[in-house]
């Protein structure tokens, strides 16, 4: 095995982030080729318990999506993301750059700050350029730890309305609106009224 | 306890201070510290023994008991306060050095002055051996410094999130709710009977400031808001979510008698 | 590849802390054998840039040493011992299950509680089972988490372990006092009831 796949097999082991080429590049000593030898460790972790997954234009170790199933029993308590989250987290990806004002005017209802903050927590969505319309609002993007969570290489990749619709997810009737939805800003309209009862538990 | 032990290599053994070589009285001199930085006497006793420049199974454990004697009556001079254990360990190596010195006593009891200094001897020994077990333990490869444990952990909490709580597809349908809603659904209708959370909050932090006694957040609702159902609940959702608000930045207080009862608000005074 | 051993595979390398073959077994569907398959992946990964280790019971992965020098961005910086802490460490270590009073009676000064704490706060000590002597003292031994860190498969690999052990120099020889030397009121000569009396003092 090239003393090279070694280097950037341990590096990319014991990395809390993915690593792009030019670091690799910058850690390894003068003369190596991180990108030959990142083809090289590809090659050798196929269909084996991890792999090496490409994300953005950096680099990680993952353990094989067909193996998600061995790491059930770490789970010690999760919170569901709230369905205002997973919307809005969808419009930022789909749209972005994205100011609030659009992901609202998309969402139909107000976004609250508490979703907005618990994305940036988590660190999927991040501040954008802010845009060149009056108030220079800020705008939203995904994070390279969204592309790496969602196994993306990029937002890019994300299915078009088109295939959503082929692929069933389409709903091609209006869900039953019930007028009397709570306000509480960042509520869905649509949403069944127990639906934005457990959001307000969740949150 | 405190200061230097100004003592010189001299000190300890004049006769033989000449015949000291320079790493000798280097070796020596380690011991002008003070009394805190040793561990103890035994401690002492370690420093002392190397500059017997032997192996610690051969000492003279008779020239060590000198060398201890000279460091506490030098720390004495000083009018230095040395530990209790110091001066306990002092008493019992005079013991020793006499019972070393003296012919052995066939009437008297007890271990003879060989097996005292044979224990010492092994005491000295064996701390030494603890010390340079410790240093390999520090010099080994070590976790974090020499080799590395995952840096990304695919824990627990995330791996749930991928499969339980936000996975592609709910992106996607997310999506595709919104999406489609839009298609069927002119938004703006909705917006009628909503009262927003930020809304209320403008409405509440322009209002507080009269709000000195208990009031009803009721009385809080909009001009407007208080007939429709659905506006009526929409606004005083509203008006209880920025109510939490605003209790949540310190500037208000909640209460509430019981279940079911009016929920009271009032402004709470700055503290200073 | 065998499928057990891409599980095995998946398991260890999505873990920062080693995993135990009955917590692998119980992990991967019934009837798998974890052992077997933790012998096909040690030999897989030899000479490596990561490769398997064992610690106490356990498994883990971790990079090769060799290529410490491409993780300045990931080494951690532990935080510095005492000396007396190292000492007492390489005390418990060496002469485990011990008691306080013969790690004291082996440094020849009495052990700060500090210490221990500090040792115990780290998770490389712990208690062991009380000693069946008098005022049933309580005793340490090192952890999993001490072998982990020091790369040991157990604390039988210690370095120099044998030698120390047949030059008698981890025995625990009882000091040839008796009577005379009592009136000395030695701490370090002396034998149960001083051991006792400073684990009440401190304790």
């Amino acid at each position: 095995m090239g003393e090279q796949e070694r280097m950037v097999e341990a590096v990319l082991f014991a990395s809390a982030e993915p690593v792009s080429v030019a670091e690799l590049n910058a850690r390894m000593p003068h003369g190596c080729d991180a990108a030959e030898a990142l083809v090289h460790l590809r090659k050798r972790y196929e269909g084996r318990g991890v792999g090496l997954v490409k994300t953005g234009n950096a680099y990680a170790m993952r353990t094989a999506a067909d193996l998600s199933f061995l790491m059930q029993k770490e789970t010690v308590e999760t919170r569901k993301l709230s369905r205002a989250a997973i919307e809005t987290l969808a419009i930022i990806a789909y749209h972005q750059p994205v100011t609030r004002a659009e992901i609202e005017e998309i969402r139909g209802v107000s976004v609250s700050r508490g979703t907005v903050d618990q994305l940036l927590e988590m660190e999927w969505i991040r501040f954008g350029r802010r845009k060149m319309t009056p108030g220079r609002p800020v705008t939203f993007v995904v994070t390279q730890g969204f592309l790496d969570h969602f196994g993306l290489e990029s937002a890019r990749d994300l299915p078009g309305l088109k295939e959503l619709r082929s692929a069933g997810l389409l709903e091609n009737r209006p869900p039953p609106t019930l007028g009397i939805a709570l306000g509480l800003g960042d509520e869905d309209q649509d949403g069944a009224v127990d639906e934005n009862q457990s959001e307000l538990f969740e949150e | 306890m405190s200061s230097e032990l100004p003592a010189t290599s001299g000190d300890w053994n004049a006769e033989s201070a000449a015949r000291l070589s320079v790493q000798d009285r280097l070796a020596a001199e380690a011991l002008i510290v003070d009394v805190d930085g040793y561990e103890g006497p035994l401690d002492v006793l370690l420093t002392l023994s190397r500059t017997q420049k032997v192996d610690l199974r051969k000492i003279s454990i008779l020239q060590l008991a000198r060398q201890y004697l000279l460091f506490v009556e030098k720390a004495k001079a000083l009018r230095l306060e040395l530990a209790a254990d110091y001066l306990v360990m002092a008493a019992w190596l005079a013991f020793l050095k006499s019972r070393l010195l003296l012919p052995p006593d066939p009437n008297e009891e007890g271990p003879s002055g060989e097996e005292l200094a044979a224990h010492l001897a092994f005491q000295l020994e064996r701390l030494q051996a603890m010390r340079d077990a410790a240093a390999r333990l520090m010099a080994r490869d070590r976790l974090g410094r020499d080799f590395f444990a995952r840096g990304s952990p695919e824990v627990v909490e995330r791996v749930r999130k991928v499969s339980y709580s936000a996975t592609l597809l709910d992106l996607m349908q997310g999506y595709a709710r919104i999406r489609t809603r839009d298609e069927f659904r002119p938004f703006a209708l909705d917006r009628d009977a909503v009262y927003t959370m930020e809304q209320a909050l403008v409405r509440m932090r322009s209002m507080l400031g009269f709000a000195g006694d208990w009031g009803d957040i009721s009385t809080y609702l909009p001009e407007g808001w208080h007939d429709d159902p659905a506006k009526r609940r929409s606004a005083t959702a509203s008006i209880f979510a920025a109510s939490l608000e605003l209790v949540k930045e310190g500037k208000a207080e909640l209460r509430q008698s019981g279940l079911f009862e009016p929920i009271q608000l009032r402004r709470r005074e700055p503290r200073e």
